[in-house]
């Protein structure tokens, strides 16, 4: 693809950045009022006011929506907790790491069927997972073992905690600060955690944006360490319960290469 | 002939404000040919209508063959007719229509055959030997197995005709049997029904703009309009000397259009 | 405990979306359905072929596989819509083609009669066209046109899959907000119901308009 | 992006089970649909007042209302009274809800389109009413709705769609997920609209057999 | 008066392998009032249509006032007319349809105003004023107002006769302008066209079952039967001393069925 140097001249003029978010507290939120906050966009909208794009505009979107979307112009960033890995790193250019965090099951108290991997659910022909479409939960299932008829897609972190509580699937997956989230807004008493998920591995997000943007993505990297630097990245994060030490400890590198 | 068949005692037919029969009475004797004629709306088809029960009266008396018509007799008192009594009733009248009504998607044989088989249990074999002599008579034997969109208008007419007739019934009405045909088909239909004149006794109502045909048919002649009857009599008298005003004008208008009486 | 009174305000956002998508797609629809109707009608087989192509292409894929073409797919050949566009484009060309067979059945219904008096009194095609059959074929659209619009409204909750922020995309964010599921979902059934009750009366109201001294008799 | 053909052809027989479950739904709710709609136009024409009146509205409702939002309440809110429907029959029972509403117009339609010269000389033959319905009016009235049935069965069947938003994995739910796990939206959506335009391609030329099968009989 | 105004040369006219014209040759004079009879099926009413330009020829020529219908003169060969060619021809042709035809959208005076507005031009207070002499004639100057939908049958055909007379055709085509309408509606019809036949020197072509209208009103009758002439002549002729077999046979059933002669 022709690079495109002057992409961060473009959103500076326009005044704005469309980013993609998910709606999946805490990673990414939408208020009552319709306002976006949650850890991916708020950091992304510091770094761009920083870089002179004073707001961001977020559109909602699947995960699996999400890179497409870039790919066709629809977005200038993705900011949702798309956690970095080697294939997706091939389709977009990553800033920095941001937020990680390890993976997470809810089910059913007590853990009836006694599901503490993804293996677990393979080996147990009567299991079934939900899991977002195209999300990271997906893949490590179906990587696992899991057959496709027992992972079943589900649209939205509520759509996977009504389906849990009608006994609809076994348990479902999301990263943990996300299920943690999910499960204390439901307080049902009836539903526990495993987290973390054994053998899974813990995964970083970064800002991806389209190939071919990689000045921009650069100049995003740039604010980005300015912000680890002074304290300010992990003041904006912590509140949503991510750690900014993990995000600094490894790099995109590592990340991408990583199996 | 004693007793009439058809007694119709000051009956009322309204739709909505629109009084369509105004206290008509008239009587009608077992074997009669009767001619209804007059000017278009004036009630002659809902007459008709009414003794085919495809309407209800709103007020008056009407007796068939002896019995009532809209009414029965209940804990001896006379009640509205219910369904089952409706039913008996209009086994003793058949009705051929001016846009013949066959059964579309029945074959000729099936047309005439249906009724008898469904209404009087009768066996198909007798059915079908009964219909073809039917349809003979009405010279369309050999169309029994034509569809009635392969017919033209007169042939379905007699067709109709036959369907009405296999059920035997005593008194038989035709409501301008003739007026949706071609003109050099009308003469096929009208022939048959000279026939049904000549060779039985069936007490016959015909509504008709055709004066000549209704002058050689009829035994006599009722003028309507405006739901009343103004005046009745023997053919030649009613087309030769009409007595009111009404009548002549009626008439004189209809032989200017080029109908012959 | 719940702020209900803002998101109810985040659903009436989402109503407005809903309207807006309607009313456009209905615009985009009805000049389109006019276009290929008459088209599929003209002397040319030019015109004709490439208004049945239209017609078929768009009747015979289903509205999914278009939204998601308008959204995803025309921006790798240079057009990038917004959503509002997309949806738009996609909702009005796919009723659009439903109208044109509308369009086409009612001037045809308009028998050959009324077009051989035309000829009779030697007004061209264009003036029987715009004179005498599209004035009595017009009353005879309106109906289904009602029932097309009302589609294409119950249609409009599928751009929420290309993340329009229409109606039911808003009950959904809602609902993730939230967690529940009837109050956001019964609230947008109603609030669909009450819209597709509101083009009915106003399409009754222009059939009434339109058939007027028509009494419906055709001579 | 570049169309890629091996990509094509990776990913067909995925679509293809799609496919299977697309047309399993199909059929599935055309059956409920049929008799849906057949309990939702006798109990208009011929229900007491009160019961005709709330089934008109209870079909206008659901007619006014988008089959989506529907689905979402099938499945997710009739857990909470206790009502538990796998994925698919939810979709099935939603499918055949809306669209019996529509069947329903296509009967009552049918039998008012029997021409009333037709009841007339049924009763003038003395037929009783089931005699008349079921030698006279059913069919004749029958043969004209087949075209009709059939044009709704079509429209069905391209919203199946709809049901990946309930998690059934039919053709598009099976593009999406390709598409999402492989970041390329133009073949599996292309190969998708190709499916439904074959199909439809195909019921064109049925439906216009079926309407020269059931053409109208022009004789009255 | 010397030359023909519509001259028929050996026309063929077919449907699919259905021939309903065959070589069929005939010539009208100027002023000349014609009746066309024949049994149903004949072909009269597609003679009316092809001169209308509402079917086209298969084989044959046609002119009409000296020019050809169907074909048109271009670097001097005669090819077939194109639209602009006979919207020319059809200036000088106006017809009478059987269904009337009228634009139920538009009032009385509306149908006469449009034609002469849309295709001369004229002004609308100059073709209202022009409508209104015409709609007196035709006894319809009262009901200018009025919608179709609002006439009765004979008082549709006047209002069609006035729009058709509102483009002043030279040549008249009527095809059975009566045979839709109630009996006693015919007459007030027939009134106009033969107050038309007499006040002014258009051609006319009319297509009738009418017997005795035909009589009084033609000049010459042409009997038609399977789309050939089979006899033509002064009607006093053609209707008491018909020459022909199946002339005889039409007009016997013709009068069978009660029209007059
Ligand atoms: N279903 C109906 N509703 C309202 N008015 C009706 C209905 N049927 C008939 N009428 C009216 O009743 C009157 C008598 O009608 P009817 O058909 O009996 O006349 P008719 O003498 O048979 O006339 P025609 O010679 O034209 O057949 C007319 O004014 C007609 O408009
Ligand atoms: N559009 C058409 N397609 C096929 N055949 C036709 C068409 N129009 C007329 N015909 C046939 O052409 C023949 C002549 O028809 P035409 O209408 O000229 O007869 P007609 O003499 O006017 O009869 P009628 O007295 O019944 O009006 C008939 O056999 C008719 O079936
Ligand atoms: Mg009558
Ligand atoms: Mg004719």
């Amino acid at each position: 693809a022709a690079a495109d140097e002057n992409k961060l001249e473009e959103l500076k003029e326009q005044g704005f950045a469309r980013v993609a978010i998910a709606n999946e507290p805490p990673f990414t939120a939408v208020g009552a009022d319709g306002k976006v906050s949650g850890a991916a966009p708020d950091v992304a909208r510091e770094i761009f006011k920083k870089l002179g794009v004073p707001e961001i505009v977020a559109s909602i979107s699947e995960y699996g929506a999400m890179i497409p979307g870039l790919q066709a112009g629809r977005h200038d960033a993705i900011t949702a907790g798309l956690f970095m890995k080697p294939e997706r790193c091939a389709a977009v250019a990553y800033s920095e790491p941001i937020l990680c965090d390890a993976e997470a099951f809810a089910l059913k108290k007590g853990n009836p069927l006694k599901l503490k991997s993804y293996k677990d659910i393979a080996d147990n022909p009567d299991a079934k997972i939900g899991a977002p479409g195209g999300g990271t939960e997906e893949k490590l299932a179906l990587e696992a073992g899991v057959p496709r008829d027992r992972v079943i897609v589900v649209p939205d972190g509520q759509s996977g905690m009504k389906m849990l509580q009608d006994g609809r699937i076994d348990v479902y997956s999301l990263p943990v600060l996300s299920i943690n989230d999910l499960v204390s807004k439901a307080n049902d008493p009836n539903i526990e955690v495993v987290a973390p998920v054994e053998g899974a591995p813990v995964y970083c997000d970064g800002a991806a944006f389209r190939k071919g943007d990689e000045a921009l993505r650069d100049a995003f990297d740039v604010e980005l360490a300015k912000m680890k630097e002074s304290g300010e990245f992990a003041k904006i994060i912590e509140p949503y319960g991510f750690s900014a030490k993990a995000a600094m400890s490894t790099t995109r590198e590592k990340l991408c290469a990583a199996k | 002939m004693s007793e009439p068949i058809i007694r119709i005692d000051n009956i009322v037919k309204k739709y909505g404000p629109l009084t369509v029969l105004d206290k008509l009475s008239m009587e009608v004797m077992p074997g009669e040919k009767l001619a209804l004629i007059g000017p278009s709306g004036s009630g002659k088809t809902t007459i008709l209508r009414i003794l085919m029960t495809l309407e209800r009266i709103s007020d008056g008396f009407i007796e068939v063959d002896g019995e009532h018509l809209y009414h029965m007799k209940k804990d001896r008192q006379l009640v509205p007719a219910d369904e089952r009594h409706l039913h008996l009733m209009r086994e003793k009248i058949g009705m051929v229509f001016q846009h013949f009504n066959l059964f579309p998607h029945k074959c000729v044989l099936d047309n005439v055959t249906l009724a008898p088989m469904l209404t009087k249990g009768m066996a198909r074999a007798a059915a079908e030997k009964r219909a073809m002599e039917l349809l003979d008579m009405v010279g369309m034997a050999d169309k029994a197995k034509s569809m009635p969109a392969q017919l033209s208008g007169g042939q379905k007419q007699r067709v109709a005709i036959a369907r009405a007739l296999a059920l035997s019934p005593k008194i038989m009405l035709f409501d301008e049997v003739t007026s949706a045909l071609d003109p050099e088909l009308v003469e096929e239909v009208l022939n048959v029904m000279r026939r049904l004149a000549d060779e039985t006794d069936m007490t016959m109502l015909l509504v008709t703009h055709e004066m000549g045909f209704a002058h050689d048919f009829a035994d006599r002649v009722l003028f309507f309009d405006r739901g009343k009857i103004v005046e009745e009599g023997k053919p030649g008298d009613i087309f030769r000397h009409p007595k009111q005003e009404r009548t002549q004008a009626f008439l004189r208008k209809i032989i200017a259009a080029g109908h012959r009486v | 405990m719940i702020d209900w009174s803002g998101y109810i305000g985040l659903i009436l956002q989402g109503a407005w979306v809903t309207v807006e998508l309607t009313l456009m797609g209905s615009a985009l629809a009805l000049v389109v359905a006019f276009a290929a109707g008459l088209g599929r009608l003209s002397r040319f087989m030019a015109v004709r072929s490439l208004a049945t192509t239209y017609i078929e292409f768009f009747r015979g894929t289903s509205i999914f596989v278009q939204l998601f073409w308008a959204y995803f797919v025309l921006p790798f050949a240079g057009i990038t819509l917004t959503p509002l566009q997309a949806g738009v484009l996609a909702l009005g060309l796919n009723v659009g083609a439903y109208g044109a067979e509308v369009v086409r059945g009612a001037v045809k219904a308009i028998g050959r009669e009324q077009r051989e008096a035309c000829i009779a009194l030697n007004l061209t095609r264009y003036q029987a066209m715009r004179h005498i059959i599209l004035p009595q074929a017009l009353p005879l659209m309106l109906p289904t046109f009602g029932n097309n619009a009302i589609e294409l409204l119950k249609g409009t909750a599928v751009v929420s899959l290309i993340s329009l922020t229409d109606m039911t995309f808003q009950a959904q964010v809602v609902r993730a907000q939230t967690g529940s599921t009837l109050i956001p979902f019964a609230t947008i059934l109603v609030l669909y119901f009450v819209m597709a009750w509101v083009i009915s009366l106003g399409m009754r109201w222009l059939e009434r308009r339109a058939g007027r001294g028509l009494d419906g008799v055709r001579v | 992006m570049e169309w890629d053909w091996e990509f094509v052809r990776q990913i067909m027989p995925t679509l293809i089970d799609g496919l299977q479950i697309t047309i399993l739904a199909t059929i599935l709710g055309a059956a409920v649909a049929a008799v849906v709609g057949l309990v939702f136009a006798i109990l208009r024409m011929v229900a007491p007042a009160p019961v005709a009146r709330a089934t008109g509205f209870a079909v206008e409702f659901i007619r006014g209302t988008p089959l989506l939002v529907q689905l979402y309440f099938i499945f997710y809110v009739l857990p909470d009274i206790g009502i538990r429907l796998p994925a698919l029959v939810a979709g099935v029972i939603g499918l055949g809800i809306h669209y019996g509403t529509y069947a329903a117009e296509v009967y009552r339609a049918g039998i008012e389109n029997v021409p009333r010269g037709q009841w007339e000389a049924a009763k003038a033959t003395n037929l009783t009413a089931r005699q008349t319905w079921t030698h006279v009016i059913l069919p004749q009235a029958i043969p004209p709705m087949i075209p009709a049935l059939a044009n709704y069965l079509i429209a069905m069947f391209k919203e199946t769609p709809l049901l990946s938003a309930i998690t059934v994995l039919e053709l598009m739910n099976q593009a999406k997920s390709i598409a999402n796990s492989n970041y390329r939206y133009i073949e599996p959506m292309t190969l998708v609209g190709v499916f439904f335009l074959i199909m439809s391609l195909i019921s064109v030329f049925f439906l216009r057999w079926l309407e020269e099968r059931y053409a109208r009989v022009d004789e009255r």
